[in-house]
């Protein structure tokens, strides 16, 4: 297959969903079955085209692109052209991620075909399923940071949508809303960093860029500009990909309905920015990575101890997608490029299993409420549940896999990825001293282990909270058990590498080549090959340490909550402020809304205070002035309570009024002040 | 000090003094006849300055015209003899120092003047020069000021006479009563004494 | 200038100087009188105080006859005008039954 | 190039088809409305017609600002001759008109613009007739704006905007009308004569020698723009003299007045808040560009040197502008109230891209302009579609009315999306384009301007929380969706916001080579 | 010297015209009697023939009656400006209805404006001083007598009393500083000042006081602040027809002469301000003065129109403020700010006028003069309202009007000459102006009448004196070539 024809078959991919999205707001509502079986068949096609791509790029030598001129700038004598470009960059990352998007896309529109069933804008939701797989094909797809940049912002749009599905619901509306503006805050860091590269450089081509890089040409002339620029394009990772210090908005996004946290805020949207690190890695220096690393790694621990102590079902899965973002971008700072991406691939899974699972969960727990009129005890809450392993066998084992696989346990992905990512880190502290790192890296593993099967065992195991209500739950329809199914097969390790111990030897890490940097030797990162003999060398202590500690947190989960050995409450008091800081997410929110939103707020009422009051002051005058002179007196007053301005046209008019004074109607006065006049000018006149 | 140097401080003290009676006095009778000193006193400054012809003149027209308009004025517009007559002069100290100043500043730069000075001989004023004068140079102005008495009969007569044709016209546009008075907010309801027609001066 | 000297001996200086007197005079009245007829005299006075400066710049100055000519005609000019006065005067005693100008005084502000 | 209709220009027909509209609409009798309407939307429609013709035949290629040989559809005539006389050279005003890449967009967007204020016009009862007549006579203006060349013409095609719109916000308005009227009013009266100052200080010291070996002064822009054209010893003569410096703030005031621009932006709010719909709309989406393009048009190609010393000034009120009229518009609680703070803050950006005086800036600062236009006069339509419904304009007063009314949900969302900036909509592209041009020229400020972008999304979706999500009141139950009239005026609209965000190239591409060549100019001209 | 009288003549006959009409009034008035409110068709008649007279004499520069007075470019562009004044006055008094209170008298009003035009047509001529005060008072006391015409009311009668004594000493002024002027040069006329100018003059205290008593008696024609006090009340005591000609036809009579005085003895004379004035050479800074006097009395003006309830006396404030825009062009001591004068002086008249008769109309219908009557108007009377607010839209110096060409004219000769403090006081001035105009304007349109208020009717001949006064206010905005042109060639073809 000729290599252009990728292009096209990616044009092709990119659009079905979008077609999707146009067919369905505007005609959706008129199909038989509100027409998601349009969009679901489109992504299905999408999907399969994808599949084609990803043989034929594994196949091929090299990448490929193409683009076409957007705008043009210039040209004219005098002026040099700048062209700007929109266009495709198919390499093995794209072709890989592409894949992942149309894998759980197309899974989770099955999915939600069961799911929403019902649902009062249910063609509209199709509609903005294929709007947001459009978008982020579009990342994926992209060469060029522009049009990244672009999609980026679609994909906040879609997810904001979609989060705020049930608008009606206050906090729904309020999470779309949070999350989009958590959102814009790291965009318009990315936007500055663009800025940064495209001032200089003229073009948004990343070829271009790195080529120009490697040249030797750096943004202002300055290394501190390239960290700069890197660090604040990681701005937008950091508020994508829910990153402290902007991981606020993830949780409430849980919000939006449960295939769509599937989709959107575990597997794809969440994780474009990692993808994006990965697809800029080349521009990153050491510093920008040691940045990039330690956010990842502060994000873990930070998520990982909250969502220990949570008790909604989709806020654990919330946290614990933050926690293995952090995994993920702690990974690509150190380095370690295709075991970030790697635990992307193998974490959009599992990931996605455990919130269609719970979503699952949840749709069956929704319809035993129902059913007893309950509507005040909440489907979500883990503590509402327990002993559902009877009622739904798929599920408890489905979600049992993809629990082992985020765990870390051996013969599943998650334990491929997550070995490499630890390897990675240990590597990197001996080359540069950063313990701290690797340090974070194991602690949160095991943590992983412990709150995931804590998740498991209050949902599955021991006794229903209401044991009357337990047989009215019922395993879901095939609809959404088979996307289960297919998702615990793909937690398996075979997918990725046949070897279930090293990831390193399969197809996946082979496939993703780190890339060269572009920066300047000396702000250069550890290159590949130094690194991966450190590797090398701390793997199979990695390998055993990973495993102790994931399985001693899976034991101590089942200590805790199935043997009830320890009480957990007993912990909690232990714990005391520790504990209620987990249990509040460390007040950021508060923190947050203290100091930004009221901060903001206050702001906007002392502009809006200075605008009606000091600088609208002239005209207010200006207005009164011609608005009668019945109302002289009033407007008097106001002379001495209006601002500064105002007092200006006040002014005027009162030194309108004194003038007017001395037209006293009497003739002999009006000479006397004539004769003033006159004897002013002639003394004036013969003084000087 | 010579004779006409005497003449000029007699006529100079006449004329101001009298026109500071005129200016000071009470009584606006005592007024218009202390006027009637100065405008005499500036008819001898004139002869004084070889200007017989305008001394003449001053006397008729000013002692002789407008005096008595002025005294006829007078009379008209006071209720009976001498019971009104006696006018109001009011804020006189501060309004004196004031034009004693203008006078300061008048007489200093006059003081300190050097003129350029052409004197005039007796004999180079006649009645023939000043009626060529008039016919040649003064020519226009001399008939001009002729439509200005005209003018000012006319004006004059207007002002101080009653209507000539008691009877009114309705507005064609308008039958409403002409005599309407476009309501300014400064204008109250006039006397009815007084009201429009009920003139009572003569010309 | 000694001032007995200058006194000695009338000129044109002495005339302007009664002149400035008069002027001033007239003003007084027109600003201190309230009865419009005193105004007018003072209107007089002023116009006198003009025509003897005429006068005496032809006597003594550079003019001639034109001095005399110009006396002349604001004499008839200032005859002219205060028929009028007068009879606007008299109009404003019909009117408000009063000559004082300060009760004259509706039209203001 | 030379295109006449019955031997008249075509921008002469342009610009005064619709006073011809109001004659008509004069002598037809007041009873009868519709004829009225239909007159107006007649002439507008027709100079839309035409505008769409000149886009047509526009050479993108030439350079237009101060080369006389490539301004397009050029009608030149003396207007007003005087002869020389002993003390002063021959005086000449011209009717010159034409147009270039700076002022085809903007003739685009004006009778667009104008014509959709029509049909949005349709639902005014009261005094039908003044109101269209007057409505004409504004568009006249507008349009004669954007095609002058001559100092004296543009002057007076800005002032007779001014009367129009008195009347217009002052007796179709709201309950505050007079004082919005008349603050709109005296702010822009006092640019009037600021720049009418600075327009005859330029006039006396222009002077350029014609054919016949005159020495004319001359009210021509394009003279005014050659520095070599000042007389020796006239006011202006020379660079960077105290004198253009004053001559410089004092336009640009006048100017930044119209923008509006803080600290002179007051009188927007009451205006937009008092006005009618349709006046809003003609506000937002034509009046507010006068006053950026009077710079690019006027200001900066004719005192660079201003322009160049007070580019930081420039562009630090641009900035302010951006950031405190997202703010402002966040504490509002007026829907229409908040959409006039946002155009502040929107077209801060116009000012800071044109204040960087590069390429991208520039063309993003027009592009800005253009799209601004279509993207505000949709929001104030939106305002203006629930306010005839319900007469309520307060953002609580609503809630939920995005099921009730889906059509309008989802034009205002795309409206709101683009206002907000989102990409694939055309308020991205401009504000890219602004900001990444501002940036080239200052860091500082524009780092903090793009801090604007966040608030914006606040207030933005801020609004659409308030206004379309949440329950539906049950007074709102009743409420109908958009009639085929409304979708006529947002339709046109929103497909422009679609492609310019999609493919703005083409746009680009119209203004690409004059704008270049007015930053060349003034970057050469002013250092 | 008979030939020179002969020919003066024949150079004199619009004025000799003007006389025939007085006496053909005089006349008419005679024979008609109860019906001598015809005596207006007389008057227009022999306007009409001046008019015809006057056009007959452009392009003459010649110097008739031994250089008393010019017939020159300069005169007869402001005889025809008053011309037109006059004969608009006329029209106006023929269809007010104030004037019948006074009805039996109405001839001699009649007169009386044709006294007042034939004084105008010396003043605006004039080139000997003597002629110059004769013509002033052959003026005034016409007008102190029109002021009051409809003297059983009390405002007329005030008003006329209030003229005529600060009219009176005002003239004294005048005459006083001719008196000294005339001692210092030695000259009757304003050639002779010149050249006596030219020579040098030692007396230069004496020169300042004379100088200065003029400007005194000029600004009190002018209504300059601070001699502009009896404006306010008399504009608003005389009948309406009586204001309009004071506020426009008078002034411009009271220009022209300051103009030609102050153009001829001085700038001609190449006598200007120089900074030092120990100097042998009488050089005074009359310039100053005036550039003084002129922001004052903008300033002055604009603030104290502000607060106005009476629209004749807005309409007054409004003019004296005009008064001080076009006091700048002589200020500038150019030909171009005279130029600049002429021009304003010229469209001042229309756009006055317009705004007069329109105040004129609504006191013959509403009866009023208060600012608050006119609220609704707009709606009550559509024509008339858009007339007045055109006006005042010229008034305040909008474009497309002429009003604005006005403006332009003057700032822009005061740019080029220089004096940017001014030009900077007048644009403050001209945005005071605006909140006074609008607020009539907003009264007849931003305010709805009340129900009980029907239309205001008016008849035919009314929209044609409007219309024809509209015509220039709208005309000369945007097309003004013409004017300009002969504002120019006037100024260039001065005197002798």
């Amino acid at each position: 297959m000729a290599l252009e024809s990728l292009i096209q078959l990616s044009l092709v991919t990119l659009f079905l969903p979008l077609a999707g999205f146009l067919l369905l707001i505007f005609f959706g509502k008129r199909m038989p079955r509100q027409g998601d079986w349009l969009g679901t068949g489109l992504v299905t096609v999408a999907f399969a085209i994808s599949l084609v791509i990803l043989f034929v790029q594994l196949a091929a030598p090299g990448p490929v692109s193409a683009g076409f001129t957007w705008a043009t700038f210039g040209g004219i004598p005098g002026i040099g052209e700048v062209n700007i470009e929109l266009g495709i960059l198919i390499d093995n990352l794209s072709a890989v991620m592409l894949v992942v998007v149309m894998l759980i896309s197309m899974l989770v529109h099955f999915f939600s075909i069961g799911y929403l069933e019902g649902d009062v804008r249910y063609s509209r939701y199709f509609a903005y399923l294929g709007l947001f797989t459009f978008s982020m094909l579009g990342i994926v797809i992209t060469h060029n940071l522009l049009m990244m940049y672009i999609f980026w912002e679609l994909v906040g749009l879609s997810s904001y949508l979609l989060i705020g599905h049930w608008y009606e619901k206050k906090s729904a509306s309020n999470a779309a809303m949070k999350a989009f503006i958590v959102n814009r805050i790291g965009d318009a860091g990315m936007f500055i960093g663009i800025m940064i590269i495209f001032v200089h450089f003229s073009t948004f081509s990343f070829d271009a860029i790195f080529g120009a890089l490697s040249a030797g040409n750096l943004p202002f002339e300055s290394q501190a500009w390239l960290t700069a620029a890197g660090i604040l394009i990681f701005c937008g990772a950091i508020g994508k990909s829910a990153q402290f210090p902007l991981h606020v908005w993830l949780p409430d996004a849980m919000e939006g309905p449960t295939p769509v946290s599937a989709l959107i805020h575990a597997a794809t949207m969440v994780a474009a920015g990692v993808f994006m690190v990965a697809r800029l890695f080349p521009l990153f220096t050491a510093d920008a990575l040691l940045v990039i690393a330690y956010i990842g790694a502060i994000t873990a621990l930070l998520a990982a101890t909250i969502a220990i102590t949570q008790f909604d079902i989709k806020k654990v899965l919330a946290w614990s997608t933050i926690s293995q973002l952090g995994y993920m971008v702690m990974a690509l700072g150190v380095g370690a490029y295709a075991a970030g991406f790697m635990h992307l691939v193998t974490h959009a899974a599992f990931k996605a299993g455990l919130f269609l699972g719970s979503g699952a969960v949840i749709y069956a727990m929704h319809a035993a409420l129902h059913k007893k009129h309950d509507h005040d005890t909440d489907a979500q809450d883990i503590r509402n549940m327990g002993g559902l392993k009877s009622r739904m066998p798929v599920t408890y084992w489905t979600f049992l896999i993809f629990t082992l696989a985020i765990s870390g346990i051996p013969l599943t992905s998650g334990f491929l990825s997550k070995d490499e990512i630890l390897a990675g880190t240990l590597a990197f502290s001996t080359l540069s001293g950063h313990w701290l790192l690797p340090l974070i890296a194991f602690t949160v593993a095991g943590m992983t282990a412990f709150y995931m099967f804590r998740l498991f065992i209050l949902t599955f195991h021991g006794e229903h909270a209401q044991p009357e209500r337990l047989p009215l739950i019922n395993e879901v329809p095939g609809v959404m058990s088979i996307p289960l199914m297919v998702l615990a097969t793909l937690s398996i390790f075979v997918f990725y590498s046949f070897n279930p111990f090293g990831a390193s030897s399969g197809w996946l890490f082979q496939a993703l080549e780190r890339p060269l940097s572009a920066v300047p030797e000396a702000v250069a990162p550890a290159t590949w090959p130094v690194l991966y003999e450190a590797i090398s060398r701390v793997h199979t202590l990695v390998m055993i340490l990973s495993i102790v500690i994931a399985v001693a947190g899976l034991a101590f989960a089942w200590l805790v909550y199935q043997k009830r050995a320890i009480s957990a409450e007993m912990m909690a008091a232990k714990m005391g402020r520790l504990y209620h800081g987990s249990r509040n997410k460390w007040y950021f929110d508060e923190m947050y809304e203290a100091v930004f939103v009221n901060g903001t707020l206050a702001l906007t009422r002392i502009s809006n205070w200075f605008d009606a009051r000091i600088i609208d002051g002239i005209v207010n005058g200006a207005g009164t002035v011609t608005q009668g002179v019945s109302r002289i007196s009033g407007w008097i007053d106001n002379t001495f309570i209006d601002g500064l301005v105002n007092f200006l046209a006040n002014f005027t008019g009162a030194i309108g009024m004194r003038l007017r004074r001395i037209q006293t109607g009497n003739i002999q006065t009006y000479l006397v002040f004539a004769l003033v006049g006159f004897l002013v000018i002639t003394i004036v006149l013969l003084t000087f | 000090m010579d004779l006409s140097a005497v003449a000029f401080y007699v006529f100079s003290i006449l004329i101001i003094g009298s026109a500071a009676i005129m200016v000071f006095a009470k009584n606006i009778v005592h007024s218009a006849f202390a006027l009637m000193f100065t405008l005499a006193g500036v008819a001898a400054f004139y002869a004084l300055l070889y200007a017989g012809f305008v001394a003449v003149t001053q006397l008729l027209v000013y002692v002789g015209g407008i005096l008595v308009l002025i005294l006829f004025g007078v009379m008209l517009t006071t209720r009976g003899y001498f019971e009104k007559v006696r006018t109001r002069t009011v804020a006189l100290l501060p309004s004196s120092i004031f034009v004693a100043i203008i006078g300061a500043l008048l007489i200093a730069v006059f003081v300190t003047t050097e003129w350029s000075k052409m004197p005039l001989e007796d004999g180079q004023v006649t009645m023939t020069g000043l009626g060529e004068l008039l016919l040649t140079d003064f020519m226009l102005p001399f008939q001009v000021t002729g439509v200005l008495l005209l003018l000012a009969i006319i004006g004059a007569v207007l002002m101080a006479s009653r209507a000539r044709y008691p009877q009114q016209r309705p507005h064609p546009d308008n039958p409403g009563h002409p005599e309407g008075d476009p309501k300014g907010p400064q204008e109250p309801g006039q006397d009815p004494q007084q009201s429009a027609d009920g003139d009572k001066g003569s010309g | 200038m000694v001032l007995p000297e200058w006194f000695a001996e009338p000129g044109l200086n002495h005339f302007l100087v009664v002149s400035a007197v008069l002027f001033s005079l007239g003003l007084l009245a027109v600003i201190t009188r309230r009865n419009i007829i005193m105004v007018l005299m003072g209107i007089e006075l002023i116009l006198n105080s003009a025509n003897l400066n005429f006068v005496a710049f032809s006597r003594y100055g550079l003019l001639s006859l034109e001095g005399h000519m110009i006396a002349l005609f604001v004499i008839i000019i200032a005859a002219a005008e205060a028929a009028v006065a007068l009879a606007i005067v008299l109009n404003i005693y019909n009117r408000f039954g009063s000559v004082d100008v300060e009760q004259i005084s509706e039209l203001k502000e | 190039m030379e295109f006449q209709i019955f031997g008249i220009g075509i921008l002469t027909w342009i610009v005064f088809l619709p006073i011809v509209g109001m004659l008509i609409v004069l002598l037809i009798p007041s009873e009868n409305k519709n004829a009225i309407r239909w007159t107006a939307a007649g002439a507008t429609g027709l100079q839309l017609l035409l505008a769409v013709i000149l886009l047509g035949l526009f050479d993108r290629t030439a350079l237009g600002i101060n080369d006389p040989g490539s301004f397009q559809f050029v009608e030149q005539f003396d207007w007003i001759i005087v002869e020389a006389v002993p003390w002063v050279g021959k005086i000449e005003i011209l009717y010159f008109l034409g147009i270039d890449g700076l002022s085809i967009l903007m003739v685009l967007l004006t009778a667009l613009i104008s014509l959709i204020g029509v049909i949005s016009s349709w639902s005014i009862e009261r005094m039908v007739k003044g109101y269209f007549a007057l409505y004409l006579l504004l568009v006249t203006g507008m349009m004669g704006v954007f095609v002058a060349l001559d100092f004296f013409l543009f002057f007076i095609f800005w002032e007779v905007m001014l009367l129009p719109m008195y009347f217009l916000i002052g007796i179709w308005g709201g309950p505050r009308r007079e004082y919005a009227a008349i603050k709109f009013f005296i702010y822009t009266f006092v640019g009037g004569v600021l720049m009418l100052l600075v327009m005859l200080g330029l006039y006396f010291s222009v002077a350029y020698t014609n054919g016949a070996g005159e020495q004319v002064h001359t009210f021509n822009l394009l003279h005014m723009m050659n520095s070599a054209n000042f007389v020796e010893g006239s006011i202006f003569y020379g660079m960077d003299t105290t004198w253009r410096y004053a001559a410089w703030v004092a336009l640009f005031i006048s100017f930044a007045i119209k923008v509006p621009l803080f600290p002179f932006h007051t009188w927007l709010p009451d205006a937009h808040v008092e006005a009618p719909t349709p006046i809003s709309v003609i506000l937002a989406g034509v009046l507010l560009k006068l006053g950026t393009y009077g710079m690019l048009r006027i200001l900066f190609p004719i005192l660079p040197d201003g322009t160049v010393y007070f580019m930081y000034l420039m562009a630090a009120l641009g900035m302010i502008s951006i950031i405190y009229g997202a703010l402002c518009a966040m504490a509002q609680d007026d829907f229409k109230k908040l959409i006039a703070y946002s155009s502040i803050s929107h077209m801060g950006i116009v000012m800071l891209g044109m204040a960087s005086l590069t390429n991208q800036g520039t063309v993003g600062a027009v592009l800005q302009m253009f799209n601004h236009g279509t993207i505000t006069a949709m929001l104030f339509l939106i305002v203006g579609v629930l306010y005839d419904r319900t007469h309520k304009r307060g953002l609580y007063d609503f809630g939920g009315i995005a099921n009730q009314m889906p059509k309008y949900t989802g034009i205002a969302m795309v409206a709101m999306f683009a206002a907000l900036g989102l990409p694939g909509l055309s308020g991205f592209v401009s504000e890219l384009f602004s900001f990444l041009g501002a940036f080239s020229s200052f860091r500082v400020i524009t780092i903090i301007s793009v801090s604007g972008i966040i608030f914006t999304a606040a207030y933005i979706l801020w609004t659409i929380q308030r206004v379309f999500l949440g329950e539906l009141g049950d007074e709102h139950k009743s409420l109908t969706d958009l009639t085929g009239r409304e979708l006529l005026m947002f339709v046109p609209l929103m497909l422009i916001v679609i492609f310019l965000g999609v493919y703005p190239g083409p746009a680009i591409e119209l203004m690409n080579a004059s704008l270049s060549h007015l930053v060349e100019f003034v970057n050469v001209a002013g250092r | 010297m008979a030939e020179h009288i002969i020919e003066s003549i024949y150079r004199f006959l619009p004025e000799i015209a003007l006389t025939v009409t007085l006496v053909a009034a005089i006349v008419a008035d005679l024979i008609l009697r109860e019906r001598n409110r015809h005596v207006a068709w007389v008057v227009l008649a022999g306007l009409a023939v001046t008019a015809l007279l006057v056009l007959g004499q452009r392009g003459w520069n010649v110097s008739i009656f031994s250089d008393t007075i010019a017939v020159d470019p300069f005169a007869v562009f402001f005889k025809a400006v008053l011309l037109v004044a006059g004969i608009f006055i006329v029209l106006f008094s023929m269809k007010s209805r104030e004037l019948e209170i006074n009805s039996s008298r109405i001839g001699e009003y009649y007169m009386l404006i044709t006294g007042v035009i034939f004084g105008m047509f010396l003043m605006v001529g004039a080139t000997n001083l003597l002629l110059m005060y004769l013509a002033f008072e052959l003026a005034s006391i016409s007008s102190y007598v029109l002021a009051g015409f409809t003297k059983s009311l009390r405002r007329s009668a005030e008003a006329s009393m209030k003229y005529i004594i600060f009219g009176a000493v005002s003239s004294g002024f005048l005459i006083y500083g001719i008196s000294l002027l005339v001692g210092v040069t030695g000259a009757v006329d304003i050639y002779g000042v010149r050249d006596a100018l030219q020579a040098g003059v030692e007396q230069t205290n004496a020169l300042y006081v004379a100088i200065i008593m003029m400007i005194v008696g000029f600004s009190y024609k002018i209504t300059a602040v601070p001699f502009h006090f009896w404006a306010p009340d008399v504009y608003q005591g005389a009948p309406v027809t009586i204001t309009a000609f004071l506020a426009t036809a008078s002034k411009v009579a009271g220009f022209a002469m300051m103009i030609r005085f102050f153009r001829i003895s001085f700038m001609d004379s190449g006598v200007l301000a120089s900074p030092s004035f120990d100097g042998a050479a009488s050089i005074v800074p009359w310039h100053l003065i005036l550039a003084v006097l002129a922001a004052v009395t903008m300033l002055a003006a604009n603030l104290m129109a502000l607060w106005q309830e009476n629209i004749k006396r807005l309409l007054a404030y409004s003019s004296i403020a005009h008064a001080g825009f076009i006091l700048m062009g002589l200020a500038l001591v150019t030909d171009e700010g005279i130029s600049a004068m002429m021009i304003y002086l010229a469209i001042y008249l229309f756009m006055n006028m317009g705004a007069f008769y329109v105040v004129m109309l609504v006191a013959n219908k509403l009866n009023t003069e208060a600012i608050a009557d006119y609220e609704g108007l707009g709606h009550r009377s559509p024509f008339l309202s858009v007339s007045m607010a055109i006006f005042l839209v010229a008034l305040a110096g909008f474009p497309p009007t002429a009003g604005f060409i006005a403006k332009v004219y003057i700032f822009g000769a005061t740019i080029s000459a220089g004096m940017i403090w001014l030009v900077a006081v007048a644009g403050l001035a001209t945005v005071i102006s605006l909140f006074y105009y609008i607020r009539v304007v907003r009264n007849m349109f931003l305010v709805e009448p009340h129900e009980s208020q029907g239309p205001v009717q008016y008849d035919t001949s009314s929209v044609i004196i409007l219309v024809l006064l509209l015509v220039p206010v709208l005309l000369l905005g945007v097309y003004f070539s013409p004017i300009v042109n002969w504002a120019k060639q006037a100024v260039t073809m001065f005197g002798m």
